[in-house]
């Protein structure tokens, strides 16, 4: 029944080779933990439904003075030093493949996105096809998606549990995560490290679609949204919540936040507006996705 | 103590003359000589804990045996840990972000390190 | 150094409450390296970040640098000479002493004061840069420091003439010793870390 | 400054908070001056330099401590027990998480286990007091006052909201301009002062004052966590002396540390926090680990299994202590070497902690085990403790980290290690010193409601928490969506039935304090070590003769011999320091100068300075030599508390 109900749960569920071998590890280490947790829990209950100190115990049994044994001591202490290298093989080797687009869309160069974060919305910037989205992100499965992370002011992270795990983005430097999606669907993606106010709203929505589907939206952007303005960029940077909206140019033609120039670029625009409260209750604008 | 009785303490005389001549050595090696500027570094860390010894052990008298090992003991962890902090700070500070001033070189960073 | 029994110990160590604080002082000090390192581990990872004002290889002089250096390395002998002096039961010695390291003190002061004046004045300021900032932390606890240990020692130096040397006054002035000897230690590293590699680098 | 900027406004649940603040504090002031206790309450508690009197204060401190960011969490499970509650807004709700995990960890864990050390340290290797009982109280008033500072932005000024991380650039004067942040940075650093002075007193004081023929091996092994927790406090509390000096520059004086402006680097206010962080997530479990091998092996009426190895595996856990920061921001981006040093020295920490593990199994190998509640804490201790350090390798693993971070999975983990440890270990602690600290003991039937209500509270509450996370709940968000409401349901009903079991806990106290049956022989549970051999009430220089000790279960030995530590032929004058009123006052100035700080009214804050400078300048012509207890009154003291 654990298992069963496990497997609904998003990480455990991934939708990409990324969260994949995520889980694989995850799951790998539980054989582990599990294993560790019966054989404590089970001499736990032994020891304490066996020594308690109760009539017509025998006396015998009880020994005060036995106060160590080294052989029994050299064994627990090398099981778990076997465990933990048995753990960090596999979690090293992981390390490194995270760091590479995954081997699985190898033909294909990944799609690159910037997704760059500002209190509390996500601007996915795609230069090569030239559009600009807020707060919502479509993707072509299949193929590795290379974000590029930065941030217009506080430190965020972008985390989208049903494709893999999480990085920060902070301004004037520029991270660098790969991810992917295998089967189509409507995924959520989220600021995930604390930045203020509006953090719990800094969500959005990540459709993975095949390859003709998202030209097609592509297309349908480039020629339907209107451009970005560096004023419209600018009052949008302002913090506070905005709705889905779509450009069919980008701000990287004024600013990239993750380079030493873009740093401060919201910052000093904006400096008197971080301070000032949205008075956000829950409700209200939940649906603005 | 052995230098309690005498008028002049010859230990302070010459670490005093000792830090002097390190410290222009120091200075020396940073602003006249040809070295590259690597060696220049270790060069002149390395006196800077030699002269840092002087002090310890020629006038604070670190290994006199008034309170028992503890101080040098203290004073060795202490380093220990300042060594930590600066080096852990440069390694985990430095390693693998893309930012500043050179765009690129993050990104040479990260090939290097998907090659080893 | 040479090993010697319990009663030819010098008199701060011969009460129990004088060996407490002489140990206790050098745990404090070993919790100083540690801070002060992490004030140097700011100015490494900051080094650089000048933002647009001047680089410390600008501004830094070597002269006023190594003034400043002799000054607080002399100071560090006069003050072991004070010990020495107090060792073999000379208040007059020791104060003598004392009052010449506190001179030189002050002077390191005034080169630290003109110094920071001087770069202020040049447009690095603590509020110009992150490399800045860092430097005027560093340099500036320092000097926090040594214009502390100055008032302590002059609080001491009243007490030493009032009451000679005494097992409570030798231990202070003791301890004293060993923070001065330190601030010079501390000293060593900023000159080397802080002004000859950012004239270098 | 307006009236309403000062006070904060507009907060019907603050309001309320105000007005119990105002009742209390006039309710204590009406019975001091009713009951004329305000000359008792100075000369025997504000001045004392009694290392048990103090340890009671910080007891008593970090119990309303518990209280307060105990409310805090329950508010925050009440706001998360439905998708659409209002009860809090987000702006309430991220100071409440703020106020919640700071004075948990900074301002209840710390002190609570600090009161602890105070009270048993001195009286396990037979001292007199601490090495320094001036500094020590010193240490209190700091920690006091800065609890006062940080408790107070509640209702003046408002509360910091930037997580008990405070992570840069979102805490800087940009993003959060205000006194909020202020108040955190300050009250942490008056506080800071007292742990990092505490530390150096405990180590002096273990190393310098041991009772004769106590080696360092022959220490009990409560004194000996404290030992390394001293050496782990005096090399970290100065990183976060630096970071929190540099960030309250930083946001007062304009400096460029961890800004967005001027090249400033906020990575690396959270590489010097973590660095200061992860050594403080030992401070607060490494004692705990020395109480439970104490209550473990008096109630398993049975020598410790392997003392060596428990030893050397403190130290070796508080070497690597240093050594793990990163683990905390593997997400950071500081690429896959860097993560894959930090990830295999975080997992080797689990090496020395399961070898502990297994020991105190073996000790209940062939043992008595009695159920006392202290013995239940400890022993519940074991599994729910193995639960959280599991799931602590499964976050050390970097590539999975990047899944589990910043979600509910981290929330569980750190809940089980800290309340499992640490909250268990106070508990566990409390109980069983308590008779030697008030002279009774606390009831143990009541005291077993509170433990099962109190256990199962907390299972119930942080257990669903793993599954949240997997997920994808992240941490510190102040809604939920539809699909986590279940789990969230069942952990708050958790946490409210954690908080009855804290509220018969506390009522234990009061029912103990009427009803107990007073404590005579000064050896309540048949105990192992010196603390035992004092009589009860101890009397306030804890030994009348040194005693010699000749293993590290002292009492127990003497017990097994017949012999006692008191013979009224050897007694000798006592020398004991004199009361003094200066660490308060000194304290309080500080804090008032602090206080101007928070607000920016620099001058009157270098006022304060200057004022607390002056203080120590008292201080050092203070030649206060103390006083002795004369051997009459010794032999009269020993005679009642010994019934003679």
């Amino acid at each position: 029944m654990l298992l069963s109900g496990c497997s609904e749960l998003t990480v455990l569920d991934p939708k990409g080779p990324v969260g994949e071998s995520q889980k694989d590890l995850i799951l790998y280490s539980l054989v582990f933990m599990m294993g560790i947790v019966v054989v404590v829990f089970s001499l736990f209950a032994f020891m304490v439904i066996k020594y308690r100190d109760k009539p017509n115990r025998k006396e015998n049994d009880y020994k005060p003075d036995l106060h160590g044994n080294r052989t029994l001591e050299i064994i627990w202490t090398i099981i778990p030093v076997m465990i933990v290298t048995a753990l960090s093989i596999p979690t090293v080797s992981t390390l490194f493949d995270l760091e590479k687009p995954p081997e699985s869309s190898n033909d294909q160069e990944p799609l690159v996105i910037y997704a760059t974060s500002a209190d509390w919305k996500w601007f996915f910037s795609y230069p090569e096809q030239g559009i600009e989205t807020v707060n919502y992100l479509h993707i072509p499965t299949n193929r590795a998606i290379e974000f590029r992370l930065s941030s217009a002011d506080s430190m965020a992270s972008l985390w989208i549990p049903a494709l893999g795990g999480q990085k920060y983005n902070m301004t004037g430097m520029e991270t660098i995560l790969y991810l992917q999606a295998d089967e189509p669907g409507i995924y959520d993606g989220r600021n995930s490290n604390f930045n203020g106010e509006g953090f719990a709203r800094q969500t959005f929505k990540v459709h993975a679609e095949n390859s003709a589907e998202f030209q097609n939206w592509v297309a349908s952007i480039q020629n339907e949204a209107p451009e970005l303005t560096q004023n419209q960029y600018d009052s949008l940077l302002k913090p506070g919540l905005e709705g889905k909206m779509a450009f069919s140019s980008t701000h990287l033609a004024w600013v990239d936040h993750g380079t030493n120039e873009g740093r401060d670029y919201s910052v000093v625009r904006h400096w008197d507006a971080f301070g000032e409260l949205l008075h956000l209750e829950n409700g209200e604008n939940h649906e603005h996705k | 103590m052995a230098n309690r009785s005498k008028r002049i303490p010859i230990q302070h005389v010459v670490g005093y003359v000792m830090s002097i001549v390190l410290t222009v050595l120091a200075a020396w090696a940073a602003l006249n000589s040809n070295l590259p500027v690597i060696w220049i570094i270790i060069l002149i860390l390395a006196l800077a804990v030699i002269q840092a010894g002087i002090q310890l052990f020629m006038f604070m008298h670190i290994i006199e045996r008034g309170t028992g090992h503890a101080p040098w003991q203290m004073i060795f962890h202490g380093f220990i840990l300042a060594a930590i902090v600066v080096a852990g700070s440069l390694f985990t500070m430095s390693f693998g972000f893309n930012h500043d001033h050179n765009d690129d070189g993050g990104h040479e960073q990260h090939e290097q390190h998907e090659q080893e | 150094m040479n090993a010697d029994g319990s009663n030819a110990k010098p008199l701060e160590y011969q009460t129990k409450e004088g060996q407490l604080n002489i140990l206790g002082f050098w745990i404090f000090l070993a919790a100083e390296i540690v801070l002060f390192s992490t004030l140097f581990a700011t100015y490494a990872v900051l080094f650089n970040r000048t933002a647009d004002a001047p680089p410390p290889a600008e501004l830094f002089e070597p002269g006023t640098v190594l003034v400043m250096t002799f000054i607080l390395l002399t100071s560090s002998f006069t003050c072991g000479i004070a010990i020495h002096g107090m060792r073999r039961g000379s208040v007059k010695g020791l104060m003598t002493w004392l009052i010449i390291t506190l001179i030189l003190g002050l002077s390191f002061l005034g080169f630290e004061i003109y110094e920071f004046v001087h770069y202020a004045g040049e447009g690095a300021t603590l509020q110009s840069s992150a490399f800045w900032s860092a430097f005027y932390i560093l340099a500036g606890t320092h000097g926090v420091h040594v214009t502390l240990g100055i008032g302590w020692a002059t609080l001491l130096l009243v007490q030493l003439a009032q009451r000679g040397i005494t097992s409570v006054t030798s231990r202070k002035v003791f301890i004293i010793g060993l923070y001065w000897h330190f601030l010079d230690v501390i000293w060593i590293f900023i000159f080397t870390g802080v002004y000859l590699i950012g004239m270098v680098v | 400054m307006q009236l309403d900027e000062f006070f904060v406004t507009g907060e019907p649940l603050i309001y309320a908070g105000m007005v119990a603040i105002v009742l209390v504090t006039s309710a204590i002031i009406f019975l001091l001056t009713y009951f004329k206790k305000w000359q008792w309450l100075w000369r025997e508690w504000l001045t004392t330099v009694d290392h048990k009197k103090i340890g009671i204060m910080y007891i008593l401190s970090a119990l309303a401590m518990l209280f307060r960011a105990g409310m805090d969490a329950l508010m925050m499970r009440t706001q998360l027990a439905f998708p659409d509650m209002n009860f809090l807004n987000a702006q309430h709700y991220n100071e409440v998480f703020t106020t919640h995990g700071t004075i948990m960890i900074i301002f209840m864990a710390m002190p609570f286990l600090i009161g602890l050390m105070n009270i048993v340290v001195p009286l396990q290797i037979g001292a007199r007091d601490f090495a320094f009982p001036f500094v020590n109280a010193l240490s209190f008033w700091s920690f006091f006052f800065g609890a006062l500072l940080f408790n107070i932005s509640f209702v003046i000024g408002g509360s910091p909201d930037a997580g008990w991380t405070s992570y840069t650039p979102l805490s800087g004067a940009a993003m959060s301009p205000g006194p909020g942040q202020n108040f955190y940075l300050l009250a942490l650093q008056l506080s800071g002062i007292g742990t990092l002075a505490t530390g150096i007193n405990l180590m002096v004081t273990i190393i310098k004052m041991r009772a004769p023929g106590m080696t360092l091996f022959k220490m009990p092994i409560f004194t000996w966590s404290t030992l390394i927790t001293s050496f782990i406090i005096v090399f970290a509390f100065p990183i976060l002396t630096i970071a929190l000096a540099l960030l309250t520059i930083d946001r007062i004086f304009g400096s460029q540390f961890f800004t967005v402006t001027g090249e400033g680097l906020p990575m690396m206010w959270a590489n010097l926090f973590w660095m200061w962080g992860h050594p403080e997530v030992y401070i607060v479990i490494l004692p705990a680990f020395g109480i439970f091998s104490e209550v473990i092996s008096t109630f398993a009426k049975k020598r410790l299994f392997g003392y060596n190895v428990m030893v050397w595996s403190i130290i070796l856990i508080a070497g690597l202590s240093f050594l793990v920061w990163v683990h905390h921001f593997f997400t950071m981006g500081a690429g896959a070497f860097v993560n894959s040093v930090f990830s295999i020295s975080t997992m080797a920490i689990a090496v020395p902690t399961g070898v502990k593990i297994f020991n105190w199994l073996a000790t209940l190998y062939k043992s008595k085990i009695q159920m006392t509640t202290a013995m239940m804490w400890a022993l519940a201790f074991i599994p729910s403790f193995v639960i959280g350090g599991v799931t602590g390798v499964m976050l050390g693993m970097a590539a999975a980290d990047y899944q589990f971070h910043n979600s509910y999975f981290l929330i569980a983990h750190f809940h089980y290690v800290l309340i499992a440890g640490t909250v268990f270990a106070c508990f566990a602690g409390l109980v069983y010193w308590y008779p030697k600290m008030f002279g009774h003991k606390l009831n143990e039937r009541i005291g077993k409601w509170s433990f099962w209500l109190f256990v199962i509270g907390f299972h119930v509450c942080f257990f669903p928490q793993y599954f949240l996370g997997l997920d994808g709940m992240p941490r510190r968000v102040f809604h939920i969506i539809p699909e986590w409401m279940p789990l969230n349901q069942i952990a708050t009903v958790g946490a409210f039935v954690m908080g009855i079991g804290f509220a018969v806990f506390v009522f234990n106290i009061y029912y103990s304090y009427r009803h107990s049956e007073r404590e005579k022989t000064g050896d309540p549970w048949d105990g192992r070590t010196l603390e035992w051999a004092t009589p009860t009430p101890v009397p306030h220089y804890n030994f009348a003769i040194v005693p010699h000790v000749e293993s590290h279960d002292a009492h127990w030995d003497m017990k097994q011999k017949d012999k006692t530590i008191y013979n009224e032929s050897k007694l000798e004058p006592i020398h004991m320091p004199n009361s003094t009123g200066q660490p308060f006052i000194m304290m309080a100035i500080l804090f008032f100068a602090s206080f101007a700080l928070v607000f920016e009214w620099i001058w009157l804050a270098v006022a304060g300075l200057i004022g607390a400078l002056v203080m120590m300048g008292i201080r050092s012509f203070d030649y206060d030599e103390g006083h002795h207890v004369e051997v009459d009154e010794i032999k009269q003291t020993e005679r009642s508390a010994r019934r003679l």
